[in-house]
C-alpha cells in the first residue's frame, strides 16, 4: 500500500529544503550573470558573514545592530573584491577568475578564523523549530520561515533589478558586456554592487543555514548543494535558481527515500547531479533556456 | 570519389526552370575552365540550393532561396548586413537546418546537411570571424584541413606505427605545398593565434584549400584587410580556382573585389534573392540598385582588381 | 606600528629560540605533534592537542619530567590533510628521542602505518583508527587505545539494554543507526547486525551522505520507522544537523545515543536547545572537577603556559581526551623506563611500554584521573586495552555522566578482529607474532 | 624537400634540458637525497605531476574542464589493488595498465555530458563522478576487500621483476612511470589526435566542418586523461601514502589538481610539473619561514591561518601577474635571458572558455 501521507511529507520536506538550496544558488547567479564567473568563494562568504554576525551577537551587540554591522562588512568585502581582484583580472578568461575566487576563499576563511577563532557557535534566530501537523503531515515552522525569507529576498531582488537604475545597468551588463560598455556603463561599479548583493545573499543564507548547522567551518560546504541547482536551473537565471532549487530538493529527498534503499542508501550526494544531467540530456536548453548549453 | 555516383544520378531536368541562366553558366564554365578535364561534368552543379527557407523565431532569414554553383565557378553572394548571407552558408554546411527546401552537394540531396561528413563531400569553408585553431602552428592548422582523411588511431600515432607515420608525412607534405603556395613559409612554425589578422585569414584559406575541395565557401575573407592584403588574397583565390578547379562561393562586402573576381553574383535582400547573374547584369539590375547599390558611389572599388 | 614591534620581538625571539634549541639537553623524550589548528576540524584539534600539551607541561613543571627525563614536543600543522600529515611525519621523525605519534586523524594515521612499522615507533590512534590494528600480533606498532569501533558498538547496545532494563529486554525492540557516509561510518554495520541477531532486536541502518548538512529524508524515514532508539554515528556538522532535524520531525532527543565522534561540545552547541537531553558515549568524562585537570589549571595555566586560548574549553570533551591521551603516553614511557632505565627510550622501547600499559583503578586514582577514565589493560595481543565506556547527557550547558562504566562484549568481537587482521597479514605477507618476546617482523 | 616541415635538429636546447633533468633525476638525486626528500616531497610531487599531465590533456589541450579528477585517482588506486589481489600471478605493471583502463572506461562514461555541455556546466557535471565514485567505493566493501575500516594497502611495487622498496625505490618506481607516460604524451600532443584536441578546444564548429570527429575526440580526451590520472592514483596510493581510504580522494584533491595545471600553465606539460612543484613545495617554504620568523611571537594557529591567507593572496596575485601560468613565466625569463627565441610549440592561448572575453588593447 503506497503511503501517500508519507510521500507528501517527503515531498514537502524536499521542497522546503530546496528553497534553502535556492538561496545559496542565488548568490552564484548574481555574480555569474554579470561576470560569467562561478564564484567559488560564495561558501566562504556565507561562513564569514554568519561568523561575523554570531561573534558580534556573542559579544553583546543586539541582533539588528549586529545585522547592520555585518551588512556593512559584506559591502566592504564586495567593494574590496572588485578593487583587488576583478579589476586587475578584468579581461581574463572565466577559468582564471574562477581560480582567483578559489584563492579568495582561502583568504576569507583565513581571515574569518583569525578574527573570530575556530570555535563552533550555535545560532538562535528566535524561531521556534517545533513541527506542526496539517492533516497528519508534519511541517517545520523554521523551514516555512526560511522559505518566506528566501521568497521575499528573491522578490526584493527582482523588484530592485526591474525598477532601479542600478538594476537596469545590471541587466544590461548581464545581456551584453560590450554593449554595456559602449553606452558608457561603468562595469566596475556594477560589479561592486553585484558582489555586495551576493554578500547580502550570503549573509541571509549564512544566518538561515547557520541556525540549522551551527556556525562553523562546514557551513561553507553548503555550496555543494547549490551546484546541481545551478546546472538544472541555469547559472544565469534567478527564476531558474528558485525552480531548480525546489526541483532538486524534492527529487533529492524522494530519490533517497524511494530509490536509495535499492542501493543501500546515501545516494543523495550524487543523485541530484545525475538527475540534473539526465534532464539536460533530454532538454538541452535547460529549465529556462540558459546559454552555453549545447554549442555556443 | 564518394560523390561520383551521386553526380551521375543528378537529372538535368532540374535545370529547366531557369534555362536562360543555364546557358550563361555553361558559357562561364567552359570559358574559364576550357582546359579542365572535368569540364564534362559541368552539366551538374557542385552545389544546388533548392527552395531553402529559414526563420529564427518568426524573423525570416532566408525565403525560398535557389542557387546553383557550377564547377570551377566563382559565385559571389552579396547583400546588406542581415540579408541572410551567412545563414545561407550555415545551411549549406549543416550548421543550420532549413525549415524548408534542400541542399544538394554534388547532386546528393540533404534536408539537413551532415556537418561531420562535409569534408568527405569535398566541401570546405572559412568563417566570417577568425576560426583558426589559435593554439596550433600555421603548418599544423593547415594539416588539420586534412582531418577527414585521417585513418590512424591515437595509439598508432603515439607508438608511431608505419602507417600512421606515413600518413602524417603525407599530410605534412601536402600542407607544406599550401604553405608555399600562400607564401606562409616564414610563419609556418609560428603559433597562429599571435599572427596579424591578414595572415590569419590567409592561413584559414590554406586550411580550407589543403584538402583540394570541390567546393569552397568563403565568408567575408577580406573583411578588415588592408588594400594590399586584399589584392594578395584575391590573387590567391583566383589561382586556387585555376589550379585546383575548385568552385567557390564568396560572401564579400567589398563590391570592387566581388565584381572583379566573380563569374556570377547573387544578391540577397531581407532573405530573398533579388538577382543572380554576371557582374555586369547585376550591376545593371534596377532592383539591386534600389536595394543595395543605390549608394554605389561610396563603394570601395578595391583597387581595380 | 605594533606590527613592527611584533616583527622586532619576533626576530629576537626566534634568534633566542634557535640559539637555545641547538644544544640538545641530556635526557629528553620527544613528541612530534601532527596538530590541526586551522581548517574544518580546527575546533577538535585545538582541544585535543591543547589537552595533550597541557598534560606534558604538567609533568615537566610538576615532576621535572618522567623520572627526570624531560618531555619535549613540536607541532606541525596538518589542517587534517593527509599529505601535510605525511610531510610533518617525514620532517619530524628524525628528531632524537621520538616517543610516539598521535595524529588524531584517520587518514593521516592510515598513511603512517607502513612508515611507523618500518621506523619502529608506536602510532597511537586513541578512539579511532583501523579496527583490526587491535590485533597486536599483526600490527605491533599501532595502538587504537581505549576504544575501537567494535567495542564502542557493543558498549552502546549494552547501554541501551541497561536503559531498557536488561539485555533480555532488547528482544523485539527497534534501533536505527544513522551513520556517516564514509568508511568510518560504515565500519560498524556488520557489528550492529551481529548484535541484533544475538539479542533479537531489529536494526535499521540509514546512511547520511557526507557532509551531512541535509538530513530531512533520513529523519522522515526514522519517524516512519518509529524506533525505540536512534544511534548517531556522526562526524562533524552531521551531528548538530541530526539533532536539529530530529527535533523537526518530533523525535525525542533523549532517545538518541551518540557515538564517540558525536560526543563533544562542538557537536551539540550548534544544535542549541535541540540537543538538550542528548546522550553520547565517551571513554573519558568531561568537566574540570578531576584532580588532574585541577592541577593543570593551577600549575600550567597558573604559570601562564596553558595551551588553550579560550579558558572556557578546559575540561571539554576534546581537551579531556587530550589529557587522557597524555596520561596514556606518559605512563607508557614510565612503564618502559621501569624495564629499560630512566633515559631517553627508543620507539621500540616505548612500544614495549604501551604493550604493558596496564593502569588499574588504583593507579588511575593515583594519577588524579579517577572518574575521568576507567582503566586500561593493553597487552601485546590486545592493543585497545579493554576500555570501559560511560555515557554523558548534555543539559544545554555541559555534559553530565549518566551511567556507570560499561564493559563491551570483547569476547564476541575479538574473533572478527582477528579475521580481518589475518586478511591484512596475508595481503602484506606478514607473519603474525606468536609470543610477546617474538621478534617484531616488518616486511 | 623545400617545404617548411619542422626540421628540428636532433639536439635542441629543450631536449638537452630534458636529458639533463633525467640524468639528475636518475643519477644524482638518488645519491644525495634524504628520506624526507623522497617520501615527503618527490614522490607526492611525481604523483601529482602525473595527475596534472592527465588533467592537462583534458582541460588544457581539449578544453574540457573537469572537477572530478580525484574520482579517477581513486578508481585507479582501487582498481590496481583489486587486479593485483584477485588475479594471482598478474605482473604489477599489468595491474597498473588495467587500472588505467578501468579509470579510462569510467572517465568516458562521465565524459558523456561533454557532448552537450561546456564551460562551468560541464565542470559542475563532472562533480557527479566525484561524488558517485566516492560513494560507490565506500558503499561496496568488495572494492576494499571487505576491510572493516574500508582501507586498502599497497602491494609490493615491482616492474619487470625488479622490486622497488624503500624511499629511493618508491621514488624511482614513480619516476619511471611518470617519465614513460610523459614521453608518450609528448608524442600524443604532436600527433593528429593532439591537434584534434586543440582544434576542438579552439573552435569546435570549424573543427566539425573540417571533419574532425568532435564527439569522438572529446571522449578520447576523457579516456586518455582518466587513464593517466588513474595511473597517478596508483602512485599516490601505493608509492606515496601506502594505506588509503576513499576519504582521501575528495573534492579538495580535485581542486588541487585543477589548480596545479592553472598555476603551471594550461596546455603545457612543463606547466604540469612546475605547478605540482609549486603546490608541494611552496606551502612548506611559507610555513617553515613563518615558523622560523614568528614562531616565538604568535601561536601556531595564528601562524597557520596567516599562511592560509598568504597562500590565497599569492594565488590571486599570481593570477593577476601571470595568468598564463608558471610555464609562461619561465618562457618570459628565458626570452629575457636569450632574446628572439622562436615561439613555443603547442597551444599557448586556449580559446572560448579560456580566452579573454573583451579583447584587450595589449598583447594577447
Amino acid at each position: 500500500m503506497f503511503d501517500y501521507q508519507f510521500f507528501l511529507e517527503v515531498l514537502i520536506g524536499g521542497l522546503l529544503s530546496g528553497i534553502m538550496y535556492s538561496l545559496v544558488a542565488l548568490g552564484f547567479v548574481l555574480i555569474y550573470k554579470t561576470s560569467g564567473v562561478l564564484n567559488f568563494a560564495q561558501g566562504s562568504m556565507l561562513l564569514f558573514a554568519a561568523l561575523t554576525f554570531v561573534s558580534l551577537v556573542e559579544r553583546g551587540v543586539p541582533f539588528w545592530g549586529a545585522f547592520a554591522a555585518t551588512l556593512g562588512v559584506m559591502v566592504l568585502l564586495g567593494v574590496a573584491v572588485e578593487r583587488t581582484i576583478l579589476r586587475p583580472l578584468v579581461n581574463q578568461p572565466p577559468i582564471t577568475l574562477f581560480m582567483a575566487t578559489l584563492g579568495l576563499s582561502y583568504v576569507i576563511e583565513g581571515v574569518a578564523q583569525l578574527l573570530w577563532g575556530t570555535q563552533v557557535h550555535g545560532l538562535d534566530l528566535g524561531i521556534e523549530d517545533s513541527p506542526f501537523e496539517v492533516y497528519g503531515v508534519l511541517i517545520s515552522q523554521f523551514d516555512l520561515f526560511a522559505a518566506a525569507v528566501a521568497g521575499s529576498l528573491v522578490a526584493a531582488f527582482s523588484l530592485f533589478f526591474r525598477y532601479t537604475r542600478i538594476g537596469l545597468a545590471f541587466r544590461a551588463v548581464a545581456d551584453d558586456q560590450y554593449a554595456a560598455l559602449a553606452v558608457g556603463l561603468r562595469l566596475p561599479r556594477v560589479w561592486a554592487i553585484v558582489w555586495t548583493a551576493a554578500g547580502v545573499v550570503a549573509l541571509v543564507a549564512g544566518l538561515l543555514w547557520g541556525a540549522r548547522l551551527g556556525v562553523q567551518f562546514s557551513l561553507s560546504l553548503v555550496v555543494l548543494k547549490a551546484l546541481p541547482v545551478l546546472v538544472l536551473g541555469g547559472f544565469d537565471s534567478i527564476a531558474g535558481a528558485i525552480v531548480g532549487g525546489l526541483l532538486i530538493g524534492a527529487i533529492e529527498k524522494l530519490s533517497e527515500v524511494y530509490i536509495g534503499p535499492y542501493f543501500g542508501g546515501g545516494i543523495e550526494g550524487w543523485a541530484a547531479y545525475v538527475v540534473a544531467l539526465g534532464f539536460l540530456l533530454i532538454r538541452p536548453a535547460g529549465l529556462f533556456g540558459q546559454k552555453l548549453v549545447e554549442r555556443a | 570519389m564518394p560523390g561520383a555516383s551521386a553526380l551521375r544520378q543528378r537529372p538535368d531536368a532540374v535545370l529547366t526552370p531557369r534555362d536562360a541562366t543555364a546557358a550563361l553558366k555553361a558559357a562561364i564554365g567552359t570559358g574559364v575552365r576550357a582546359q579542365d578535364p572535368s569540364a564534362s561534368t559541368a552539366a551538374t552543379p557542385v552545389l544546388a540550393i533548392e527552395h531553402v527557407s529559414l526563420a529564427f523565431g518568426g524573423v525570416t532569414a532566408l525565403a525560398d532561396i535557389n542557387l546553383d554553383v557550377w564547377p570551377g565557378e566563382i559565385h559571389a553572394v552579396i547583400g546588406p548586413n542581415g540579408a541572410g548571407k551567412s545563414s545561407l552558408l550555415n545551411v549549406v554546411t549543416g550548421l543550420y537546418q532549413p525549415d524548408r527546401g534542400r541542399v544538394r552537394h554534388g547532386g546528393r540531396p540533404f534536408a539537413h546537411v551532415p556537418t561531420a561528413r562535409l569534408a568527405r563531400l569535398g566541401v570546405a569553408r572559412t568563417f566570417q570571424n577568425l576560426s583558426l585553431f589559435k593554439g596550433l602552428t600555421v603548418l599544423d592548422n593547415i594539416v588539420m584541413g586534412l582531418s577527414a582523411e585521417v585513418r590512424s588511431s591515437f595509439l598508432g600515432q603515439i607508438f608511431g606505427v608505419p602507417a600512421a607515420a606515413r600518413e602524417e608525412r603525407r599530410h605534412r607534405a601536402a600542407a607544406g605545398e599550401i604553405v608555399e603556395f600562400l607564401h606562409l613559409t616564414e610563419v609556418a612554425d609560428r603559433t597562429a593565434g599571435g599572427l596579424p589578422y591578414g595572415i590569419q585569414k590567409r592561413v584559414e584559406l590554406g586550411r580550407a584549400l589543403v584538402a583540394k575541395p570541390k567546393l569552397l565557401l568563403l565568408d567575408e575573407p577580406m573583411a578588415g584587410m588592408t588594400l594590399t592584403e586584399k589584392r594578395e588574397l584575391t590573387g590567391f583565390i583566383r589561382t586556387a580556382r585555376d589550379t585546383y578547379g575548385t568552385s567557390i562561393v564568396l560572401i564579400e562586402h567589398d563590391i570592387g573585389v566581388v565584381m572583379g573576381l566573380s563569374d556570377r553574383v547573387a544578391v540577397l535582400d531581407y532573405g530573398r534573392k533579388i538577382a543572380d547573374g554576371t557582374p555586369d547584369e547585376v550591376q545593371a539590375d534596377q532592383a539591386v540598385i534600389d536595394a543595395y547599390l543605390g549608394v554605389a558611389h561610396d563603394v570601395d572599388v578595391g583597387g581595380g582588381i | 606600528m605594533s606590527y613592527l614591534k611584533h616583527l622586532k620581538s619576533a626576530v629576537i625571539a626566534s634568534a633566542i629560540a634557535v640559539g637555545f634549541a641547538l644544544p640538545a639537553a641530556a635526557d629528553e623524550q620527544y613528541f612530534p605533534l601532527q596538530s590541526y589548528r586551522v581548517g574544518p576540524y580546527a575546533a577538535g584539534g585545538t582541544g585535543f592537542f591543547g589537552g595533550f600539551i597541557d598534560y606534558l607541561n604538567l609533568i615537566n613543571i610538576r615532576d621535572g619530567g618522567v623520572n627526570g627525563v624531560k618531555l619535549t614536543w613540536s607541532e606541525g600543522e596538518t589542517q587534517y590533510e593527509v599529505e601535510k600529515g605525511v610531510e610533518v611525519y617525514e620532517r619530524l621523525k628524525n628528531n632524537p628521542g621520538v616517543a610516539a605519534w598521535n595524529p588524531l586523524s584517520v587518514g593521516i594515521a592510515y598513511a603512517m602505518i607502513d612508515r611507523i612499522t618500518q621506523d619502529k615507533v608506536p602510532l597511537i590512534t586513541v578512539n579511532h583508527g583501523r579496527t583490526d590494528s587491535t590485533d597486536g600480533r599483526v600490527f605491533p606498532y599501532v595502538f587504537p587505545l581505549l576504544l575501537n569501533p567494535y567495542s564502542e558498538t557493543s558498549g552502546i547496545v549494552n547501554y541501551i539494554a541497561g536503559k531498557l532494563g536488561g539485555q533480555d529486554k532488547l528482544k523485539g525492540k527497534k534501533i536505527v543507526v544513522l551513520y556517516h557516509g564514509s568508511p568510518y561510518g560504515k565500519e560498524t554495520i556488520p557489528i550492529y547486525k551481529l548484535l541484533a541477531d544475538k539479542y533479537g532486536f531489529e536494526v535499521q541502518q540509514i546512511e547520511v551522505p557526507h557532509p551531512g548538512n541535509e538530513q530531512q529524508s533520513q529523519w522522515l524515514e526514522i519517524r516512519r520507522a518509529k524506533p525505540d532508539y536512534v544511534v548517531l554515528r556522526g562526524w562533524g556538522v552531521m551531528n548538530p544537523v541530526a539533532l536539529k532535524t530530529a527535533q523537526k520531525v518530533g523525535y525525542p532527543v533523549d532517545h538518541i545515543v551518540g557515538n564517540v565522534w558525536s560526543n563533544s561540545e562542538e557537536d551539540v552547541i550548534p544544535a542549541g536547545d535541540a540537543a538538550k537531553g542528548y546522550v553520547a558515549i565517551t571513554t573519558q568524562a568531561s568537566g574540570e572537577q578531576y584532580p588532574v585537570v585541577q592541577e593543570i589549571v593551577k600549575t600550567v595555566y597558573g604559570a601562564g603556559k596553558g595551551n588553550l586560548e579560550d579558558k572556557k574549553r578546559i575540561g571539554s570533551v576534546y581537551h579531556n581526551l587530550g589529557i587522557v591521551n597524555g596520561i596514556l603516553n606518559v605512563e607508557a614511557i614510565r612503564i618502559a623506563q621501569g624495564k629499560f632505565g630512566h633515559r631517553t627510550l627508543t620507539g621500540d622501547e616505548v612500544r614495549w611500554g604501551f604493550e604493558h600499559l596496564q593502569l588499574d583503578a588504583k593507579r588511575v586514582e593515583e594519577l588524579g584521573a579517577k572518574g575521568l577514565f576507567h582503566s586500561i589493560n593493553v597487552t601485546w595481543k590486545n592493543h585497545e586495552g579493554d576500555g570501559y565506556v560511560t555515557f554523558q547527557q548534555w543539559d544545554g550547558a555541559k555534559w553530565n555522566v549518566v551511567s556507570d562504566w560499561i564493559a563491551p562484549d570483547w569476547a564476541l568481537l575479538r574473533p572478527i578482529i582477528e579475521k580481518s587482521a589475518a586478511a591484512y597479514a596475508a595481503e602484506k605477507g606478514i607473519k603474525p607474532r606468536t609470543s610477546e618476546e617474538a621478534p617484531v617482523t616488518t616486511n | 624537400m623545400a617545404t617548411p616541415v619542422r626540421n628540428t635538429p636532433l639536439v635542441t636546447p629543450e631536449r638537452l634540458g630534458v636529458l639533463l633533468l633525467l640524468i639528475v633525476a636518475y643519477g644524482v638525486i638518488p645519491v644525495i637525497g634524504t628520506g624526507y626528500l623522497f617520501d615527503a616531497i618527490l614522490t607526492p610531487f611525481l604523483a601529482l605531476s602525473l595527475a596534472a599531465v592527465g588533467l592537462n590533456i583534458l582541460t588544457g589541450y581539449a578544453g574540457q574542464v573537469s572537477l572530478g579528477s580525484a574520482a579517477f585517482l581513486a578508481v585507479g588506486a582501487f582498481a590496481a589493488f583489486n587486479f593485483n589481489l584477485r588475479v594471482p600471478g598478474l605482473p604489477f605493471v599489468v595491474s597498473i595498465v588495467l587500472a588505467g583502463l578501468t579509470a579510462a572506461a569510467i572517465g568516458i562514461v562521465f565524459g558523456l555530458p561533454s557532448l552537450r555541455l561546456r564551460g562551468f556546466y560541464l565542470a559542475v557535471s563532472t562533480l557527479a563522478a566525484q561524488f558517485f565514485v566516492q560513494w560507490a567505493l565506500t558503499k561496496f566493501s568488495w572494492f576494499s576487500n571487505d576491510n572493516p575500516s574500508g582501507v586498502i594497502d599497497a602491494p609490493p611495487l615491482t616492474l619487470a621483476g625488479f622490486a622497488f622498496t624503500g624511499p629511493i625505490g618508491r621514488y624511482l618506481f614513480s619516476l619511471t612511470i611518470v617519465v614513460v607516460i610523459t614521453f608518450a604524451v609528448t608524442r600524443l600532443i604532436r600527433s593528429q589526435t593532439g591537434r584534434n584536441f586543440v582544434a576542438v578546444r579552439d573552435h569546435e564548429t570549424a573543427a566539425r566542418v573540417i571533419g574532425v570527429p568532435v564527439l569522438g575526440t572529446k571522449l578520447v580526451a576523457f579516456g586518455i586523461s582518466s587513464f593517466i590520472i588513474g595511473v597517478a592514483g596508483v602512485l599516490w596510493a601505493f608509492a606515496y601514502l601506502r594505506t588509503v581510504e576513499t576519504g582521501g580522494f575528495n573534492i579538495d584533491r580535485s581542486f588541487q589538481i585543477l589548480f596545479i595545471i592553472i598555476i603551471g600553465g594550461l596546455a603545457s606539460l612543463r606547466g604540469a610539473f612546475l605547478g605540482a612543484a609549486f603546490i608541494v613545495v611552496f606551502p612548506l617554504i611559507l610555513s617553515r619561514t613563518g615558523a622560523a620568523l614568528f614562531g616565538g611571537v604568535f601561536d601556531s594557529g595564528v601562524l597557520e591561518m596567516s599562511q592560509r591567507i598568504g597562500i590565497g593572496a599569492l594565488i590571486i596575485l599570481f593570477l593577476i601577474l601571470e595568468p598564463r601560468g608558471l610555464s609562461a613565466l619561465v618562457d618570459r625569463v628565458w626570452d629575457w635571458v636569450r632574446p628572439r627565441r622562436a615561439a613555443a610549440l603547442g597551444g599557448a592561448t586556449p580559446r572560448s572558455f579560456f580566452i579573454r572575453k573583451l579583447q584587450p588593447k595589449g598583447r594577447t
